[in-house]
């Protein structure tokens, strides 16, 4: 900690950020449920970076819930499995959602199933080595649960001379309306505590971390009476805006800086979501791989928020139908929080293995003020945990000097959100941000295609 | 359950939440902090005060409507800076400036300082303070006589000079006075604290009551409008910087309390040097503004030839922005730190 | 001191040889577009002067009091071999100063600030400390201007500039508001 | 510096200086004296005289003499000949007319770094024969003149309400002082390039327009 | 005539060639600059001199004829030749050629820039009895005032030097030491009292 925290006796936290309005009472108290199944489910093949995966199935061909139905098509991919018992209806390209349309396995739900789940046959993890372990996680189709989806087996994949010191679980969740990851670690704190415990020993890490905002009392609590004997800390922080973010959350809780451009590995410390280790407990505990996860469905356009257990691929239409529909004066649906998430066109696109919310807002939440000139009020750079100067970012990318940008470490951005938030003119600042990196990288690729 | 349509939905980028401040409100904000400054100077003044604030801020609207193109003028106007510019100018006034005068000042104030340089958020210099400067560089007698405070009873009685013909001299009467800066400077006379505190000595209209600005700046910071960072370290630096003198002679220069509530101290610092638009951006930027502030200010004061700095002294370190914007940078998370 | 001090304040604050003499317009107005060059620039400058300075009070002791219509010939022509040669003089003995500096050298001997402080220091009849001192002074307040106007210039270009006023129209209006702010230095330390 | 054809008269080479390739409002030349005595138009005029001279006179002599000087000592050989030509008109100023002498200081042998003059005779003189020379050095010293005259009208009559010193708005009038300031000729040098600029503009559009039009019809 | 007509291309010339065409240009130069120096010298020096005797004779009002006086060695002597004018004063005689006073001058800061003066004083009444302006670059309009005020002007006509000229807020004056200053120009107005209370404390013992 700081000097000037030791002095103030300030909780270990970044420094900058924001306090958007939490939004979470609407659900934060309901316990998890489990949706009914739909008729149609669609899995895109690739959900994540890096490669899609391989389908493994036919046009026409029945299914399992819990099969197979993708393989990993190269290390920096993971596998699919179904989410229902039903058959192939088609593999073709479908709304993904970002608004394009990519390759996806469609699925026809067996209306007569029982929809019971087959486990796959448990895997005693503690005889695994370190690659068998990867392999398997990567089998189970892990991915990060925290919004990017990032193949978790890759993140475990620590090179030659590299040591895990510490596994970090994020429970932060400092997204606004969220409440999925809150309602995990107070309804399966078990498997929370297990599953970091899994990753701990799988990577030979001393001690293992899950921070989680002082908003969740009742998850510390609770996790706390759950804690055996494992080297595990459950530390509490100061609420603030992007907490969750993985280089935020390692100052606030260790005090370490990652340098830009390294990797949190590169300090000894593997992050991963609540949602992570969870799915990653019930791979090795129970075979389930993942095929289901929890999803929070909130926001003043919805007519019954819940936090829900949803089948991957299940079309967003279906999810909110349950939860009552949208109310008339619905004019925009979040996939993810409102922060960082992406606003959909259609209600056709599926749930993904990164969705963590689906918000609908009405227009007192979309309306905007007009957008004014920048008038270099510094609330942005007071917002930014980068410590960037977004003020300039927007005035240079409206001049379009992209290069200006980069010498002035644009690429460090993390595309949080906090400045824009901040900002009184409304100036969408994270557009032109993303917009000159979008630049740059096509220079980039030109100028090596050369 | 009924089927329903799906509604037309918005796309927008994240992130689609945004705190409740906006830069029109912070612009109201700076009108309701003015107020009672305002209110008081026209109390102490009278309706020639009223009408020099109407002039400046007619002028600075008029020339934004014009130069502005009509298709943005309902946002550039919308926002209300134009006529805040012009009220902060007439603030700095002297109450019997000829109208014409006070009208050509808010033209300048927003043409030079402003509309030239592209609009809102474009200008270097702050837009009030170049109407001012040009009207002290261009009128320095009529922008340098003053009248003592009177009070209600005198609130019809206009000042002789206020209807001066366009381009022409006012008359001044006898009434004139010197202010408790130019008596400092010249006779080394102080005033007393107290009604520099409640601002019924002679002055600018609505420089006078430390008072009441302090209470708006108060107001002001309580809203997240400003940042403290620049008035307090103006009023620290220029405070100690008046103390040490003070120590050495105590007769010739002023003391530290006369130098923070005399003169444009108070509305320089807490409305003008804070104008967002031309300070810096970071926070150490920010002090390093506000310190050569305040230095400045007492430099000029005791040891130049105006009685009066603090316009000056803004102008000045507006010109620095620039270069305090580019040497206080913060670091960058995560660069210039070590591999742990 | 007194009179040096005011000497110095005079020519960097008081007058300023660009805001208030107008002298030394060409590269104020040409070359203040970056600020690396223009500190550069002002440095260099501010060390001509110095020459200049030295050179005119030279001048002026042993010479122009015979010849006293020799002065401006005489100016131009030993100033300007001065510079040449103490440039050559650098560039053996610091390449490294030389390309910081020496490149500004050829642009500045004819420029009319360095001429112009040759002439005011005759004119007002300095001594060899108060010429130094004046030319100092007028490097000094020539750095400063340059390097405000740099500053100010780099930004100009990313903000929304009207193309109309874009080029030498602002930047002589940002001249005449830094001029218009320099005029609260007036009567510094010359009072009480 | 843009040299017409072949059938360009000598004319010509003198008007354009004075409004199309005008030296202070379209090449921003001679900034120095442009500025710091303006601030009285007879004080502009004085000095846009002298300067007429020094500049005619020095290209005259330079193109006469072009195909003597060596090129490689022309820079100090043009220096040498403007330094003469203003001495000159620096003595003979301070005989005839002391009192304006005294105001214009030292900005009369300040001519000699006129950047102006130099340039034109690098780039004219030094090359076109005496005819031709002293034509454009009267256009361009000619639309020194013009600016220099325009600029200190400017700031004379709003800076003292008069004009050659004969009042023109009365003992009433309240001056600009910072018209005859400093930052008045900063400030009134702008606003007339912003003004040629727009002119320029305006210009510029109407002859799209035109072309626009006539394309139209055909 | 050809437009394009090029300065010819001549061989490399010699260094000897080059140094020569400048010796012969600087000879040529210097001539011409003595020839007019030596034709505009007289009505210069003229001109010259009778601004300093306008001068001279408006500070010290009754005075037929000035000579230039220098201090050395503790005594005031007539000074012949020209150069250097520090430790010169002018002294001014009547009709009868009898000392009336001296012409004493003084420069220091203004408000803008140096203000340099001149003002005629009586030694045996110890009184000052005029003053002019040299040459001053205050602010046209206010600090100019210091010379084209007639008011302020005629303060220094049998104004007091003891115990020290003193500028007061204008109308208030009340010794005769005293004189009023401008009003917006008071510090022009005291720098000019500080320049000549300067000048004379130098000069009060010699005269
Ligand atoms: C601005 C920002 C905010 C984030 N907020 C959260 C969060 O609240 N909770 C979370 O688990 N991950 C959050 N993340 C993702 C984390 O940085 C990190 O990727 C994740 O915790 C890694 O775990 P995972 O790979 O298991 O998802 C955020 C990322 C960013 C850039
Ligand atoms: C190209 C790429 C390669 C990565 N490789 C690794 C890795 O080898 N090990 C690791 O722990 N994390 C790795 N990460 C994961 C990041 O540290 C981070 O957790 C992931 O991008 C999700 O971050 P977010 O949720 O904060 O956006 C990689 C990320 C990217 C973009
Ligand atoms: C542009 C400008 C020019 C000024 N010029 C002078 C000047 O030349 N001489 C002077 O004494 N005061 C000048 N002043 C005024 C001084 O700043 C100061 O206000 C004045 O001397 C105070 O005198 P007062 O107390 O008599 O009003 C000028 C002020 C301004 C704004
Ligand atoms: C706290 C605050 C202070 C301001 N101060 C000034 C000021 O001193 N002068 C001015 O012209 N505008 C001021 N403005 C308004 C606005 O920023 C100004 O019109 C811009 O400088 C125009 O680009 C202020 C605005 C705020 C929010
Ligand atoms: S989006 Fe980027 S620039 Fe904006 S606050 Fe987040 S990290 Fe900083
Ligand atoms: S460019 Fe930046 S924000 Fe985008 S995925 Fe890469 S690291 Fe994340
Ligand atoms: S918060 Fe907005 S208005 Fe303020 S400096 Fe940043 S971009 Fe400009
Ligand atoms: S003196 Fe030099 S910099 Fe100035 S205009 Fe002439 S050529 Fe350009
Ligand atoms: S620098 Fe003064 S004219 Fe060029």
């Amino acid at each position: 900690m700081s000097l000037l925290g030791t002095l103030f006796n300030l909780k270990g936290t970044f420094r900058h950020g924001v306090h958007p309005d939490p939004h979470k009472q609407q659900t934060v108290d309901l316990r998890i449920q489990r949706v009914p199944f739909s008729e149609r489910y669609v899995m895109p093949l690739g959900q994540h970076i890096g490669v899609p995966a391989k389908p493994v199935v036919e046009k026409g061909q029945s299914l399992t819930r819990g099969e197979l139905i993708a393989e990993p098509g190269a290390f920096m991919s993971t596998a699919l499995h179904s989410p229902v018992t039903g058959r192939v209806a088609a593999i073709e390209a479908c709304r993904y959602t970002d608004g394009s349309f990519k390759p996806a396995i469609v699925i026809e739900a067996d209306p007569y199933a029982t929809q019971q789940f087959q486990p796959q046959p448990p895997v005693d993890w503690e005889a695994l080595s370190i690659d068998e372990f990867i392999q398997q996680v990567q089998r189970a189709g892990i991915v990060g649960m925290g919004g990017a989806a990032f193949p978790a087996h890759v993140k475990f994949s620590i090179p030659e001379g590299q040591r895990i010191d510490n596994v970090l679980i994020n429970g932060a969740e400092c997204e606004p309306y969220l409440t999925n990851d809150h309602r995990l670690m107070v309804e399966r704190p078990a498997a929370v505590i297990r599953g970091a415990e899994i990753v701990r020993r799988k990577l030979g890490a001393r001690r293992a971390t899950i921070g989680v905002e002082d908003n969740k009392p009742d998850a510390i609590a609770t996790l706390q009476t759950e804690l055996g004997d494992e080297p595990v800390d459950i530390v509490g922080l100061p609420m603030k805006y992007p907490q969750g973010a993985e280089k935020m959350l390692i100052k606030a809780i260790y005090d370490i800086e990652v340098p830009a451009g390294q990797l949190p590995r590169d300090c000894g410390i593997v992050v991963n979501n609540v949602g992570t280790v969870v799915a990653i407990a019930d791979w090795f505990d129970s075979g389930m791989p993942l095929i289901e996860r929890v999803v929070t469905v909130s926001g003043p356009g919805i007519n019954y928020p819940a936090n829900l257990i949803v089948p991957l691929g299940t079309p967003l239409r279906d999810l909110l139908k349950f939860c009552g529909g949208l109310s008339d004066d619905t004019r925009e649906v979040i996939s993810g929080g409102p922060m960082m998430g992406a606003p959909i066109a259609s209600l056709d696109v599926p749930v993904l293995k990164g969705t963590s919310g689906v918000l609908a807002f009405t227009e007192s939440e979309t309306s905007r003020p007009r957008e004014y000139p920048c008038i270099h009020c510094g609330r942005c750079l007071d917002a930014c945990p980068y410590f960037l100067n977004p003020s300039r970012f927007a005035r240079l990318a409206k001049a379009r000097l992209y290069d200006e940008m980069k010498e002035i470490n644009v690429l460090d951005c993390v595309e949080c959100g906090a400045c824009t938030f901040a900002c009184p003119s409304s100036i969408p600042i994270v557009q032109h941000i993303r917009t000159a990196k979008d630049n740059l990288r096509h220079q980039h690729r030109r100028s090596h295609s050369e | 359950m009924k089927q329903q349509r799906d509604p037309k939905l918005l796309v927008q980028p994240a992130p689609l939440l945004a705190q409740g401040m906006t830069t029109p409100s912070a612009m109201r904000d700076v009108w309701y902090a003015l107020l009672p400054a305002t209110l008081a100077g026209l109390w102490f003044f009278g309706l020639s005060a009223l009408l020099v604030l109407l002039a400046c801020i007619a002028g600075a609207v008029m020339v934004e409507w014009v130069f502005t193109p009509a298709e943005s003028r309902k946002v550039a106007l919308g926002d209300g800076s134009a006529a805040l510019t012009g009220l902060l100018l007439g603030l700095t006034l002297p109450p019997a400036l000829p109208l014409w005068q006070a009208f050509l000042g808010g033209m300048v104030a927003i043409g030079l300082g402003k509309v030239i340089w592209g609009g809102l958020g474009n200008n270097l210099f702050n837009p009030a303070l170049v109407g001012r400067a040009f009207l002290l560089g261009t009128f320095p007698i009529a922008m340098t006589t003053w009248y003592p405070a009177q009070g209600p009873e005198h609130f019809f009685d206009l000042y002789s000079s206020t209807f001066a013909a366009p381009l022409m001299q006012g008359t001044w009467d006898s009434l004139t006075t010197a202010s408790p800066l130019g008596m400092m400077k010249f006779e080394h006379q102080s005033s007393e604290f107290w009604s520099l505190f409640i601002g019924n000595t002679a002055g600018s209209l609505g420089e006078t009551s430390g008072l009441l600005l302090m209470l708006g700046g108060l107001w002001l910071w309580w809203r997240r409008d400003l940042d403290w960072r620049i008035p307090v370290s103006i009023f620290v630096t220029a405070g100690l910087f008046s103390l040490i003198l003070f120590m050495v002679d105590s007769a010739r220069f002023p003391s530290p309390l006369f130098t923070l509530f005399s003169g444009g101290m108070m509305l320089g610092a807490i409305y003008m040097a804070t104008d967002p638009v031309t300070s810096p951006l970071s926070p150490k930027g920010l002090l390093i503004f506000g310190t050569g502030i305040g230095f400045l200010v007492v430099l000029i004061r005791v040891f130049g030839g105006m009685p009066e700095g603090m316009m000056y002294a803004i102008l000045l370190m507006n010109s620095a922005t620039p270069l305090i914007d580019r040497y206080t940078q913060p670091r960058v998370f995560g660069r210039g730190v070590e591999r742990s | 001191m007194q009179d040096l001090i005011w000497i110095f304040i005079g020519a960097m604050l008081v007058n300023n040889f660009v805001l208030a003499y107008f002298l030394g317009l060409c590269p104020f107005l040409g070359v203040s577009g970056r600020l690396e060059t223009s500190f550069r620039l002002g440095l260099a400058t501010t060390f001509v002067l110095l020459i200049t300075a030295i050179c005119s009070w030279f001048l002026n002791t042993y010479v122009l009091i015979y010849a006293p219509y020799l002065r401006l010939i005489s100016f131009i022509v030993v100033i300007a071999s001065t510079v040449q040669f103490i440039e050559m003089a650098i560039k053996k003995l610091s390449p490294a100063l030389f390309k910081a500096l020496g490149i500004f050298l050829p642009l500045i001997t004819t420029n009319c600030a360095i001429l112009g402080l040759a002439i005011f220091a005759t004119n007002r009849g300095y001594g060899f400390l108060e010429g130094v001192t004046f030319a100092l002074g007028a490097g000094a307040g020539f750095t400063l201007a340059m390097v405000l106007m740099a500053g100010m210039r780099e930004e100009t270009e990313i903000v929304d500039v009207p193309v109309l006023i874009r080029g030498t129209a602002i930047n002589l209006i940002i001249a005449g508001i830094l001029s218009m702010a320099f005029m609260g230095f007036a009567g510094l330390f010359s009072s009480s | 510096m843009a040299i017409s054809g072949k059938d360009a008269s000598a004319y010509d080479e003198m008007i354009k200086g004075i409004w199309r390739d005008n030296p202070v409002f379209v090449q921003v030349l001679g900034m120095c004296p442009m500025l710091a005595v303006t601030n009285s138009a007879i004080n502009a005029m004085t000095m846009g005289l002298a300067t007429l001279f020094v500049l005619v006179g020095s290209s005259a002599l330079v193109s006469l003499f072009r195909n003597l000087i060596p090129k490689q000592v022309r820079i100090s050989l043009y220096i040498i000949i403007i330094a003469t030509f203003v001495t000159v008109i620096d003595y003979t100023l301070l005989a005839l007319v002391p009192a304006i002498h005294k105001e214009l200081g030292a900005f009369i042998p300040l001519i000699v770094a006129n950047c102006m003059i130099l340039g034109r005779q690098e780039a004219f003189a030094g090359k076109h024969s005496v005819r031709f020379a002293v034509m454009d050095a009267i256009g361009m010293a000619g639309g020194f003149l013009f600016a220099m005259l325009v600029l200190g009208s400017i700031r004379e009559i709003l800076g003292s309400g008069s004009l050659f010193g004969i009042d023109l708005l009365g003992v009433n009038f309240d001056p600009w002082v910072i018209m005859i300031l400093p930052p008045g000729g900063f400030l009134t040098l702008g606003l007339i390039l912003l003004f040629f600029n727009w002119v320029t503009a305006r210009r510029r559009q109407f002859l799209e327009q035109v072309v626009a039009t006539e394309r139209g019809n055909v | 005539m050809s437009m394009q007509q090029q300065t010819p291309q001549v061989a490399e010339p010699s260094p000897q060639k080059l140094a020569l065409s400048v010796a012969f240009a600087g000879l040529i130069s210097g001539l011409v600059i003595i020839s007019i120096f030596e034709a505009t010298l007289p009505t210069i020096t003229a001109n010259k001199a009778a601004e300093l005797k306008a001068a001279v004779f408006k500070v010290l009002p009754g005075v037929a004829s000035m000579k230039k006086l220098q201090y050395s060695d503790g005594g005031l002597s007539e000074r012949t030749q020209e150069g250097a004018d520090e430790d010169t004063v002018y002294g001014g005689y009547n009709q009868q050629g009898d000392l009336v006073g001296y012409a004493v001058a003084g420069e220091g800061p203004g408000f803008q820039d140096t203000i340099k003066l001149l003002y005629g004083y009586l030694p045996e009444q110890r009184k000052i009895v005029g003053m002019e302006i040299l040459d001053s670059r205050e602010t046209p309009g206010l600090g100019d005032k210091i010379f084209k005020d007639k008011d302020f002007v005629a303060n220094f006509d049998g104004l007091a030097v003891d115990p020290q000229i003193k500028a007061v807020k204008k109308g208030s004056k009340s010794a005769p030491y005293e004189i009023d200053a401008i009003t917006g120009a008071t510090i022009s107005s005291k720098a000019v009292v500080r320049i000549i209370n300067g000048a004379h404390a130098k000069w009060d013992k010699r005269l």
